[in-house]
C-alpha cells in the first residue's frame, strides 16, 4: 500500500459513510442518539477535505491525519475512537513510502489495541470491537496465509460485516446502548456496522488497484 | 419533521449566531464553538467549563454567567464536543487557578474531555474533573457505562459555579461538585420522543396509552415502556426509584424539569404531587426549582432529581446566579 | 392525549397546588383561584393584576412579584376567569391607589374583566383597564373581535408594572401600559397544534409540510395554512407583516416567544435570524428576549413581538424585576 | 311556568350539556379554543348543585339564581352571555309563584336584549344570538297565536336549532371564530348549538308537565 492508496480508503470510505449515513443514523435511533451517521458523516467529508488539501507522503501520514481529523471533527463516542484508532495504526507503520499488508496488519493490531484501552470494551460489549476483532483477525490470518492485500482486505471485510451483524442479539454493556439494557437486544451496533463499511472500502480500493488485487 | 431551522446541518451554529446577538453579557465564538462570559476569565478564579452534545438547552451554554459556569461547549446536537474545542474553552475559562471540568457520563463526553484534559496539562492548565452520574434509571456497573448525567448537572453547575464564584481553590470546587453528584438521584419518563434534525422523526413511536420510563436525555428509549397512569403514580414510581437507589435523611433541593415539549403548568402539577409524597415519606424539602432546564430537544417528558444538601450547599445554592437560563440575587 | 395530570377537570387547581409549594415569596389562594406577592399590597402602590385562561404559562401567575403584577387570576384552561375572582384579585392588589387591569382582547377576558371592573367599582376601588390587542395577524376593524392580546402582554406587564412598582400614580401606569400596545405588533407560527386536557387531541391537524401561520394562543387554526418553508423566510414574513401594520422609526424591544412546545435551540436560531432581518431593514434593536414565557400549552410554534420603545420605556423594562418566570436587576 | 319547573329547565339543561358537551368542544375545537362544552357542563352542574341546595320560590329566582351561578363559575365568552341572559330574564318577571307564557316571553326578550347589549353581536355574527333571536321570534309569534308553554317552546326549539345550523355558512364577526376569517366558514358555531340545547330543555320539560303540554 502507498499513500495514494490510503488516500483512496479513506476517499472510498467517505463515500460508504456518506452513502450509508441514513441507515447508521437508524441503527443509531433505536439503540442510541440518532447521530452516527450524521457524525462519522461530518468526519470523514473533513478527513477528505485535509487529504485533499495537503496530500501526505506515507500511509502513516495519511492516517495519522485522518485519525486526528477525526477526532477534531467527530465528537461523541465514534470520533476519539475511529480517531484513536486510525492515529494509532498510522503511527505504528514505519514511515516508508510503501507498506507490506504485515506491516498494515500490525498497524490495524494497534489501532484495536487503542480503541479497546480507551473505550474500554472487550469483545462482546456490543460495539465497533465486535467488527474490529474479527476483521483484524481475518486479515492477520489471511496475510500470514500469503495472500495480498486485495485479497486479506476481502476476508477482513467479510469479517466485519459478519461480526457487526452478530451483534444483534447482544445486550450492549458499552456505549449508549447499554442504558437500554435487555431491550438493547436485536439491534445491530451503528459502530460495528461503520466499521464493517470502512474495511469493506478497504477491500473495494485495494482490488480495484491491480496491483493489490490478490 | 417541522423545525425552526435552515439547514439541520447548520442548526447548532446558527443557534450559537442567535444566542451571540442575544447576549451580550457573553461572548460566543461561533467558529470555535464555545460561549464564554464577556467579561473573561477573572484571574486567581477557578474556572468552570461544561459541555456536551447541543439539544439541551439552556444547559450549558444559558448557565454560563457570575455565580455559575465561566465557559461552555456546545457539540453537534447530542454529540459530544471535541477536544479541541473543550481545550479552546478551557484556555479561555482558565483565570490561572485551573479549571473545572462538568462532565455527563456518556461514553462520548468521557473521552473527548479526557483527551481536552490531556492537552490542557500539556499547556500548563490544571484541569479537575467531575463526573456526573445520577440517573438511577440506569443500573450501576463497573463492566458497563455505568450511570447518565442528567437533571444532577445543573445542580453541580449552580452550586461548583458558586464555590469557584466566591474564591474556593481547584480541590474544593472540584470536591464540592462531585458531593453534589453523589448525592443526587433521578429519574425521567416521557410521553414522545423529540426529533433530532439529522434523523428527521422521533426516536421511538409510542401508541397514545404508553409512555417510556426511565429515559435518558438523548432521545433514545427509555428502560421500559409502561402504561399512561396518572401523575401522581409516575411521581411516586419515580420518586420510589430515587429514593431506593440512594438515601436521603437529610433536606433536599428537588429539581422538577421539563424535557422541552411539556407545558410549565404540567410541571407545576408533578411537583405539587412531588411535594405531598415526600411529605408523606418523610423527606423534607429544603429548596425547588421547576421548569425547563435539562432538556432533550421537543421530548414531552419530565425529570425528578433529589439532591441531599446540608446547611452548606443550600448556603451555595442561594447564591447569587447571573445567567439567561438561572439568575437570583443579583 | 398523554399529560401529567391526574383528572382533567383538575389540571388548574392542582398546577396552582404546586405554584404554592414551589414559591414561598407567592401566595396561592387555590380556592379563589388568584396569585398575589405573599407580601401583600404596599400601601400607596397602584396595583396590577391581569388574567386570562391557563395554558399560556408563565403567563400571568408567573409574572407575579415585584417590579411585575401584584396579582394573576388564572381561569380554566384557555377560559378567561371569572367576575368573581377577578374581583378578589382586584381586592388583594389594591394598596389604595387604585388597580390597573390588563386585559387581552378576546371577547371572554373583556367581558369578565369589564364585569369585575363594575363590581369593585361599587366597593370603592378605582379601576383602570389597558386592553391588549398586538396580533397583526388578525384583521382590526370595529365590526368584529378585533385584534388579539399576544406577547406584548408580557411587555405590557413588564413595564406597566416597574412604573408602578416606582410610584406612578393609576392614570400613569394605565398610559405606559396602553402605549406599550400600541407600540406593539405580534405575528405567530404553529408548527403543531397543542392539545387541551379537555379536549383530548390537538385543536388542528397539519400535515408533516405545512405550518399555520397567523395562529393565536389558544389552539385555533391560523389566518391561512402555508407550506413549510425555512426560518429564515418564516421570519421575514412574519417581520414584514409587523412592520407592514405598524411604523416602527425608532429603537425597539424584541421578543421571540416559544409557544411551549419548541425547543430554545430553535428560539435563539430564530432570533438571530430576526436580528439579521431588523438589521436589513433599519431597524434598530434595543433589548430582546428568547424563552417560552407567553405559551399555548404544548403548541409547537412561535412568535415575534416588536415594540418601538424609546428611553422611557427602556428604562422601565431594564427596571428590576423578581418573578418565577421573569427575573433581572434584583 | 312555576319554579319548579324553571329548576327542571335548568336540570333538563343541564342533562342536555352534559350529554353534548363533547359534541360542543368538537365544534369549539374547529373554529375556537375548544372549551366550550366543558365551560357550559362545569357551569350547569353548579346551577343544578345551587338550585338543589336551597331551592327558590319564583320562576324569577331560579333564572336570577342560574344566571349568577354560570356568570361565577363559567368564564370565557359564555359564562357571562348566558348569565347575563339568564339574569336580566329572571329580572323581568313577576315575583309571582307562576309566570305565564307571555311574561316568560317578554323574559327571554330581555334576555336577548342583555347578551346583545353585552357581547354586541348582532344577527349574522355567527352567535349564540343565531340561535336565540330566532327561538324568541318563534317563542313569541307561538305565543301571540294562543300557543301554550309547551307549544310554544317546542317551535322555539326548532327555530334555535334551525338557526344554530344556518350559522355553518356565515363568517364569524364576533368572538373567538371571528380570528379566522374566511375559515370560520363551513362550521356550526358552538354558542349557538348549545342555546339549541337550551330551549329543547324548555320544550322537554313544559310538554313532559301535563299542564303544559300544549
Ligand atoms: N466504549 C466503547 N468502546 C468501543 N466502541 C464504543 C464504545 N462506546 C460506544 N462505541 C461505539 O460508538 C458507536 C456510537 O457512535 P456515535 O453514535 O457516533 O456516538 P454517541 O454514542 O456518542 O452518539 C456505538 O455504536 C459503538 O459502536
Ligand atoms: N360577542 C358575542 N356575542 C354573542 N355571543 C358570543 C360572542 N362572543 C362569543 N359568543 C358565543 O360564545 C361561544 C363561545 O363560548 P366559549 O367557548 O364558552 O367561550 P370562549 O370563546 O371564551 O372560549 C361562541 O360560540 C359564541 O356563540
Ligand atoms: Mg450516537
Ligand atoms: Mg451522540
Ligand atoms: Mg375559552
Ligand atoms: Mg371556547
Amino acid at each position: 500500500m502507498d499513500a495514494a492508496l490510503a488516500g483512496d480508503w479513506m476517499r472510498a470510505a467517505a463515500a460508504a459513510v456518506a452513502a450509508g449515513a441514513g441507515r447508521l443514523t437508524e441503527l443509531d435511533t433505536a439503540i442510541g442518539d440518532g447521530d452516527h451517521g450524521a457524525n462519522l458523516h461530518r468526519g470523514f467529508t473533513a478527513v477528505v477535505a485535509a487529504l485533499t488539501e495537503s496530500p501526505p507522503q506515507t500511509v502513516s501520514e495519511v492516517l495519522v491525519k485522518a485519525g486526528t481529523t477525526l477526532m477534531s471533527r467527530v465528537g461523541g463516542a465514534s470520533g476519539p475512537l475511529y480517531g484513536t484508532a486510525l492515529r494509532a495504526a498510522g503511527k505504528a507503520l514505519p514511515a516508508t513510502p510503501t507498506v507490506e499488508p504485515a506491516e498494515l496488519a500490525a498497524a490495524l493490531h494497534a489501532g484495536l489495541a487503542a480503541v479497546r484501552r480507551l473505550g474500554g470494551a472487550a469483545p462482546g460489549d456490543k460495539t465497533m470491537v465486535d467488527a474490529y476483532a474479527p476483521a483484524l483477525d481475518a486479515f492477520e490470518t489471511a496475510v500470514a496465509g500469503g495472500a495480498g492485500l486485495g485479497a486479506a482486505a476481502q476476508a477482513a471485510a467479510g469479517a466485519a460485516r459478519a461480526g457487526a451483524e452478530a451483534t444483534v442479539p447482544m445486550r450492549a454493556r458499552k456505549g449508549r446502548a447499554s442504558y437500554l439494557g435487555e431491550r438493547s437486544i436485536g439491534h445491530q451496533d451503528p459502530g460495528a456496522a461503520s466499521t464493517g463499511l470502512f474495511f469493506a472500502a478497504l477491500a473495494e480500493v485495494s482490488q480495484a488497484h491491480p496491483r493489490h488485487a490478490d | 419533521m417541522k423545525k425552526f431551522m435552515n439547514d439541520p446541518a447548520d442548526v447548532v451554529a446558527q443557534a450559537l449566531a442567535g444566542v451571540a446577538a442575544a447576549h451580550p453579557e457573553l461572548r460566543v465564538d461561533v467558529a470555535e464553538r464555545f460561549i464564554t462570559r464577556a467579561a473573561g476569565p477573572r484571574p486567581g478564579k477557578v474556572g468552570l467549563v461544561s459541555g456536551g452534545g447541543s439539544g439541551h438547552e439552556p444547559l450549558h451554554g444559558g448557565f454560563v454567567g457570575p455565580g455559575m459556569l465561566d465557559a461552555a461547549c456546545p457539540g453537534e446536537i447530542f454529540t459530544s464536543p471535541v477536544p479541541d474545542q473543550i481545550l479552546a474553552a478551557t484556555r479561555a475559562a482558565d483565570g490561572g487557578a485551573g479549571v473545572v471540568h462538568v462532565v455527563k457520563n456518556y461514553t462520548g463526553d468521557v473521552m473527548n474531555f479526557q483527551l481536552a484534559a490531556e492537552l490542557a496539562a500539556d499547556e500548563g492548565i490544571s484541569v479537575r474533573t467531575v463526573l456526573v452520574d445520577d440517573d438511577v434509571a440506569v443500573e450501576d456497573s463497573t463492566w458497563t457505562a455505568g450511570r447518565r448525567g442528567t437533571g444532577a448537572t445543573l445542580l453541580v453547575e449552580k452550586i461548583a459555579g458558586a464555590r469557584a464564584e466566591e474564591g474556593g481553590g481547584l480541590a474544593e470546587v472540584a470536591a464540592i461538585g462531585q458531593e453534589v453528584n453523589t448525592s443526587s438521584g433521578s429519574f425521567a419518563y416521557a410521553l414522545r420522543a423529540g426529533t433530532t434534525p439529522a434523523a428527521g422523526r422521533p426516536g421511538f413511536e409510542l401508541p397514545e396509552d404508553e409512555i417510556e420510563a426511565g429515559v435518558g436525555i438523548h432521545g433514545e428509549p427509555g428502560r421500559r415502556r409502561e402504561p399512561m397512569r396518572p401523575a401522581k403514580d409516575l411521581v411516586r414510581s419515580g420518586l420510589d426509584a430515587i429514593l431506593a437507589a440512594k438515601p436521603f435523611p437529610g433536606p433536599v433541593i428537588v429539581l422538577v424539569n421539563g424535557l422541552g415539549g411539556t407545558p410549565l403548568i404540567e410541571l407545576y402539577l408533578v411537583f405539587g404531587e412531588v411535594a405531598a409524597y415526600l411529605a408523606q415519606r418523610g423527606v423534607r424539602i429544603a429548596r425547588q426549582l421547576v421548569g425547563n432546564y435539562v432538556t432533550s430537544l421537543d421530548m414531552a417528558g419530565m425529570s425528578l432529581t433529589l439532591c441531599q444538601a446540608g446547611d452548606e450547599m443550600i448556603r451555595l445554592w442561594d447564591a447569587p446566579v447571573r445567567t439567561p437560563g438561572l439568575r437570583w440575587g443579583a
